[in-house]
């Protein structure tokens, strides 16, 4: 079967940087893809990339992001304005400011079926009746003429779903969906959005900083820095054995994944440096804060390599093993 | 005499929407050495509690003791004493520097201000500073722009301990920084308390860091501590039902995926349930939680629980 | 909340506000009035030619001038209380029947000004955001800071020469064709033509102003998250601008527009100045001459009273626009 | 539009300097985190609202000096303040003295290039020499209204309260008088004279800057680095003058370029009323002589017209260069 979205190669260039390097990934339909990154990994742009969003000094000078037959990068105005909303959605990091502040979130939600289905203005409230319902919001009869300062963060994020998947789109872009939210309420709209997934058979392009959020809600991770996927793999094999030095070494840092390690039994793994250092780097993007660095990472820019089925990692030095020291905390 | 000891502290706000009451009767103890996690949710007032304690906010009721001394009462003149000795890290290493400053003129002023040293005095201490949180010396003559996030955070730190403290205040220390990023300024903080025997009081969201960085844990709950015990138990036995929804919560790689622990949002510190507060998210309540406010009571030695139903759970 | 509700507790906040800004008001107006040289004896006494000291004694105990500072302070609050402002000896007659007359025609200038003002204003200001960095804003925004350095007066006299003197056109000044008998719609349009100009001269410079704000406004508000959202949904730029960025776009510049209410009042006195349009602004103008204090801080007051309303209508739009307002 | 990832850009190209600059001292873990971070909500926007604060003096020069408009002001500018200066060495004589025969155009005589006024008095040096009135009123003004407004708008601001509460009333009082309306009061009531106009127009013009300093020093008054400054017992005075005013001045000298062009518009058009310093010539009341005239010698009201529009305008680009480069919020935009 092919993909629903297969992307090819994508760069996206500014005047003066280029924050998304040869990007390539696909997505199935009803599945999820994780993309995991640090801010600065390119990971946000990727997702307004794919809803043809990205800023007015942006370009793609090269790449192809297929969906279905079409290649978004090359469709014209009006084509891609009948696709987003309605075969695409997109969920934003914020729910405070993602909202117009000035329009009922019923008036909102009415708008995106007002546009790809043509409904009448009381056909689009019944309906927006029946999406707060969907994803949950008690009382959406009265819910319904709400203004968004109203809503807490988390209702406003299930309003943004709402919107999101009013048109039943076959691809949804979530980026940093519950970043904003608390814990709590994160695993609500994790749920939510994974039972919308399953009910409506979309595929979700999960963006996001947070490696247990990526363990638990996804099919497939890549893993970005500096622009480049340097890891792909399906989270288990992910987190019981990275492969690149990058990925170990954030599984490493992360003390969520260090169970009762506590600060009196030793320093954390630290990653030295920061994403800064990638920049006007020529070869691999991580050498500078590598521990495995050889003056051969600097010459060219590591290719994907396969090293196992469902894999693909940007390092040549790297072996799959357990004897390395970083892996040894993981498994327990 | 522990370092710090607060005594049912209430920091009550007007606000529009009537009282918000960001405290509502807190007792904590910090002893010298150790650091006390402070873990809630978005509006729990965890941060209004620190900035209490710092008396950077007045509270509304309540005594702070510091070594002994009830910092309350001090007007701000006789509190300058103190505030050598309290200090504070936030959570936004953007904000928390002057952009207008020089790293070696933010971290002078606080020096100038509380008359240490002469000039070349103040210079090396300066100096010492910055290389002891780990940026290189000419940074001190560069503006908070030009450096990363993690480094500002490093700045800040410097600033903190110039004055010799021996309580910081961490806001969210590593919240507002990457993954990758955290891990060197949690080990910093490590460092730095082993170094100069510091004692935290450390607030934060995140279950997971305040469970590699705490001694002991307290958890809030709109204004509240709903449990408190030492980190080991806290996370092996916790018996207040927040706490457990909030470990729960945390999505992790070792476990497999659970249903949402909890419904519901979080309720409004200006318009706080009955009873007790967590009634109308607890998955336990029954009519005497919302009519009684349970009791904060010790269940074992250092352990503290506000639950009337605490010895039915686990 | 329903818009009305939200509308009917701004409206009682504006006003609970007002009194104690108007108490101000009056009580400043009232030593002004003190610290004027001289007083309505003076110049009565001036005009008349020649007076004694007796004849001059009698009329300040008749108006209550050789009162104590308090005692005139509670005569002047107490004659405000009744809606008298005094009385103008130059004219014979109370200031508030004096203002009365000249109110109306200054409030039409204002109005058709504002009117033009606004709509010019947020046309070019959306525009310039529409262009923003392109050569369209480039020229709108040297055209509009042209505008904003213009002197009302100046332009006014310039487009007499132009219009009336050069082309003959427009008149030049008053209010409308003096003993002209028309009615109904030529009445009207006649009107109309002796209020092109002077309503031009005054709104060229909020043009600029409005024009100023909207693009800033709109650049700010198209930054925003929710507009990228309108723009998720599939939205048309058209869509996105009308339904998303105007509304929000229009809430500080409404706040703004009630900042300027006073401003255009002033600008009216000089402009009606210009044109001798039988306004305030002229009656000002001649109390300036007189040197008839009363007159003016009666205007003043006056125009004060209008800027508040002016303000509470502002508040009233502003509560329509933002449902955040008076939330709760 | 914003995303993290494009906000953080801007810091892309500054992190590229720091980064080369690092990299030989200092490899090791004491380099650089990363210039941007992923935020949780709020703090997400105060990052960007730091990104746009920051702008070193250099930088700002650097853009004020690569704008044409902000650069035509600032040169006409000077040029007005030299006119102003030479004005006395250049026409020595009273400008308000009859030195040729009336009515002439511009032109018509090379004695008086602009021509002469109904009194036969000369229209260049009466312009050269109302520079003077028209620069002294805009910039005593302007620095009176300024400091006025910055002391009680930071008083207000910094301390809050009933400081406040007062303080707000009064900046409330004076703004819902109509301000012209009460110039022209002002003026009347205490004598037109160079220093009553100067009084008058900077009591109507400090409410302006009192609001604006209070709004600024009220939002950074929040800030975590000023709460950092109280938190380590600095004094009010020091976190008002060091840590508050220096970031809340950008948008105060952009007010302060157009106070001093309003307040040359206000002192015009007080001139323009008859109610001008009746000794000095100013613009304002030459067009005021030259308006009955309007009919016949429009150049007399035209001349010293295009010259207030010319000077303003100079005013006004500077405060636009001045806005653009010390507050770069659009900047992307431009």
């Amino acid at each position: 079967m092919a993909a629903l979205l297969q992307v090819d190669n994508l760069t996206i260039r500014f005047p003066r940087a280029e924050p998304v390097r040869n990007l390539s990934f696909e997505i199935n339909q009803g599945e999820t893809l994780a993309i995991v990154g640090e801010s600065g990994s390119g990971k946000s742009l990727t997702a307004l990339a794919l809803m043809q969003l990205l800023p007015r000094a942006a370009q793609i000078p090269n790449g192809r992001i297929a969906f279905g037959e079409q290649d978004l990068t090359k469709l014209n105005a009006r084509g891609m304005r009948q696709l987003r909303g309605r075969d695409i959605a997109m969920i934003f990091q914020e729910p405070m400011t993602s909202l117009n502040p000035v329009m009922t979130i019923g008036r909102q939600i009415a708008e995106v079926l007002k546009v790809h289905e043509k409904l009448s203005s009381k056909a689009a409230r019944e309906r927006a009746i029946e999406l707060l319902k969907l994803v949950r919001i008690p009382a959406p009869e009265k819910r319904v003429d709400d203004y968004p300062h109203q809503l807490s963060g988390g209702m406003r994020q299930r309003v943004m779903i709402a919107i999101a998947v009013a048109c039943k789109p076959k691809l949804l872009i979530a980026d940093e969906p519950t970043t904003a939210l608390d814990v709590t309420i994160q695993a609500q709209v994790l749920d939510l959005l994974d039972t919308l997934r399953r009910e409506l058979q979309m595929a979700v392009v999960l963006i996001t900083h947070d490696l247990g959020v990526v363990a638990q809600w996804a099919d497939k991770v890549v893993v970005m820095y500096a622009g480049r996927k340097v890891e792909q793999a399906l989270p288990d094999d992910l987190f019981n054995d990275p492969l690149h030095p990058y990925t170990r070494g954030l599984l490493a840092a992360s003390p969520r994944l260090k169970h009762d390690f506590h600060y009196r039994d030793g320093a954390l793994t630290e990653i030295p440096g920061s994403i800064v250092s990638a920049v006007g780097e020529t070869g691999c993007p991580f050498r500078p804060r590598c521990n495995q660095a050889r003056a051969s990472c600097g010459h060219h820019v590591p290719q994907l390599i396969v090293p196992a089925a469902d894999r693909l990692v940007a390092c040549p030095f790297t072996t799959s093993s357990k004897a390395v020291p970083h892996a040894a905390a993981l498994s327990h | 005499m522990p370092l710090l000891s607060v005594t049912d502290l209430k920091t009550h706000y007007k606000s529009r929407d009537g009282l918000l009451r960001a405290v509502d009767g807190i007792d904590l103890v910090v002893e010298r050495g150790e650091t006390v996690g402070l873990v809630g949710e978005s509006g729990c007032g965890k941060s209004t509690l620190g900035k209490t304690v710092l008396r950077l906010v007045d509270p509304t009721a309540g005594r702070i003791e510091f070594k002994g001394e009830d910092i309350t009462v001090l007007d701000q003149r006789s509190l300058r004493g103190v505030r050598k000795s309290i200090q504070m890290i936030f959570q936004d290493p953007f904000a928390s520097l002057n952009p207008r400053q020089t790293i070696g003129e933010i971290l002078e002023a606080p020096l100038v201000v509380h008359k240490l040293g002469d000039r070349a005095e103040r210079r090396q201490i300066i100096a010492d500073i910055v290389a002891k949180v780990g940026l290189p010396p000419e940074s001190v003559s560069r503006y908070p722009h030009e450096f990363s996030g993690g480094q500002r955070q490093r700045i800040g730190i410097a600033r903190a301990l110039l004055l010799n403290p021996e309580l910081i205040v961490c806001d969210e220390p590593v919240s507002a920084l990457d993954l990758s990023i955290q891990a060197q300024i949690l080990n910093l903080l490590v460092e730095m308390k082993k170094e100069f025997g510091l004692s935290y009081l450390f607030i934060s969201h995140d279950l997971s860091v305040v469970r590699y960085f705490a001694d002991r844990v307290m958890v809030m709950y709109l204004g509240r501590i709903v449990e408190s015990a030492d980190n080991a138990t806290l996370w092996s036995d916790p018996r207040h039902p927040y706490t457990r929804a909030l470990m729960e919560a945390v999505p992790d790689p070792a476990r497999p995926r659970q249903a949402a622990p909890l419904g519901g949002d979080l309720p409004s510190p200006s318009d706080v349930p009955s009873g007790c507060g967590f009634h109308t998210r607890c998955p336990l309540a029954t009519d005497q939680c919302r009519a009684e406010e349970p009791e904060f009571r010790a269940i074992a030695p250092g352990h503290q629980v506000a639950c009337h139903f605490s010895d039915h759970i686990n | 909340m329903p818009a009305l509700l939200r509308i009917g507790r701004t409206l009682r906040r504006t006003l609970l506000q007002a009194i104690p800004t108007i108490l101000g008001i009056v009580i400043l107006n009232f030593f002004l009035l003190q610290l004027a040289p001289g007083d309505a004896a003076d110049v009565m006494a001036g005009e008349a030619g020649s007076a004694t000291a007796e004849s001059m004694a009698a009329l300040r105990s008749r108006f209550g001038l050789d009162n104590p500072v308090l005692v005139q302070l509670g005569h002047y609050l107490n004659n405000l209380a009744h809606f008298s402002l005094g009385f103008s000896p130059r004219y014979g007659m109370p200031v508030a029947d004096l203002i009365a007359q000249r109110l109306p025609g200054t409030l039409t200038l204002m109005a058709t000004a504002l009117v033009i003002a606004i709509l010019l204003g947020v046309v070019l200001g959306s525009l310039m955001a529409t262009f923003a960095g392109r050569i369209p804003d480039r020229l709108l925004s040297i055209f509009s800071l042209l505008f904003y350095s213009i002197p009302s007066f100046w332009i006014g006299l310039m487009l007499i020469v132009f219009f009336s003197v050069k082309l003959g056109w427009l008149p030049s000044g008053g209010a409308g064709t003096i003993g002209s008998r028309l009615t109904g719609l030529p009445a009207i349009l006649d009107k109309a033509r002796y209020m092109v100009l002077p309503a031009t001269s005054l709104a060229l410079f909020y043009v600029a102003i409005y024009a100023r704000l909207t693009r800033a406004s709109m650049l700010e508000v198209k930054n925003q998250d929710f507009v990228r959202t309108a723009y998720a949904k599939g939205l048309t730029p058209f869509g996105v601008t009308a339904r998303h960025i105007l509304r929000n776009a229009l809430i500080p510049i409404t706040t703004m527009a009630g900042m300027h209410i006073g401003g255009m009042l002033g600008g009216a006195v000089v402009v009606e100045t210009v044109y001798s349009w039988p306004g305030l602004g002229r009656l000002a103008f001649e109390a300036v001459m007189g040197r008839d204090f009363t007159v003016l801080l009666g205007i003043l007051l006056l125009s004060s009273l209008l800027v508040i309303i002016a303000n509470a209508a502002v508040d009233i739009i502003h509560a329509w626009l933002d449902p955040r307002i008076g939330a709760r | 539009m914003s995303t993290t990832d494009i906000g953080n850009f801007n810091s892309l190209a500054a992190g590229r300097q720091a980064a080369a600059e690092h990299e030989v001292p200092a490899p090791s873990a004491a380099t650089d985190g990363p210039a941007w971070s992923n935020m949780k909500a709020p703090d997400a926007r105060s990052q960007q609202s730091a990104a746009v604060v920051i702008t070193n003096g250099r930088r700002a020069l650097k853009v004020f000096l690569s704008n044409p408009n902000a650069l035509f002001g600032t040169a006409f500018l000077c040029f007005v303040i030299i006119v102003a200066l030479i004005a006395p060495i250049l026409y020595p004589d009273d400008p308000l003295s009859m030195v040729g025969r009336p009515f002439l155009w511009p032109g018509q005589n090379s004695a008086f290039p602009l021509g002469t006024d109904s009194l036969g008095r000369d229209v260049l040096a009466g312009i050269l020499h109302g520079s003077r009135i028209s620069l002294f009123v805009g910039l005593m003004a302007t620095a009176l209204g300024l400091t006025f407004g910055v002391l009680v708008g930071s008083t207000a601001g910094y301390f809050g309260g009933w400081i406040d509460d007062v303080l707000v009333r009064l900046i409330e009082i004076f703004q819902t008088l109509p301000s012209f309306v009460l110039l022209v009061v002002l003026v009347a009531i205490a004598q037109p004279s160079a220093t009553t106009v100067t009084l008058a127009i900077a009591i109507i013009s400090w409410p302006t800057v009192a609001r604006l300093t209070r709004a600024e020093f009220r939002a950074i008054r929040e800030k975590d680095y000023v709460v950092a400054a109280r938190s380590l017992g600095y004094g009010h005075a020091r976190i008002i003058f060091r840590e508050i005013l220096p970031n809340a001045l950008p948008p105060i000298i952009v007010t302060s370029s157009v106070m001093v062009a309003t307040a040359i518009l206000m002192e015009s058009a007080l001139s323009f009323m008859g109610l001008g310093d009746p000794n000095v010539v100013s613009w304002g009341s030459m067009i005021g002589t030259g308006r009955e005239l309007v009919r016949t010698a429009w150049y007399l009201t035209a001349l010293p017209g295009l010259a207030i529009v010319f000077t303003v305008l100079a005013l006004n680009l500077i405060g636009d260069g001045l806005n653009d480069a010390l507050n770069p919020r659009f900047s992307q935009d431009r």
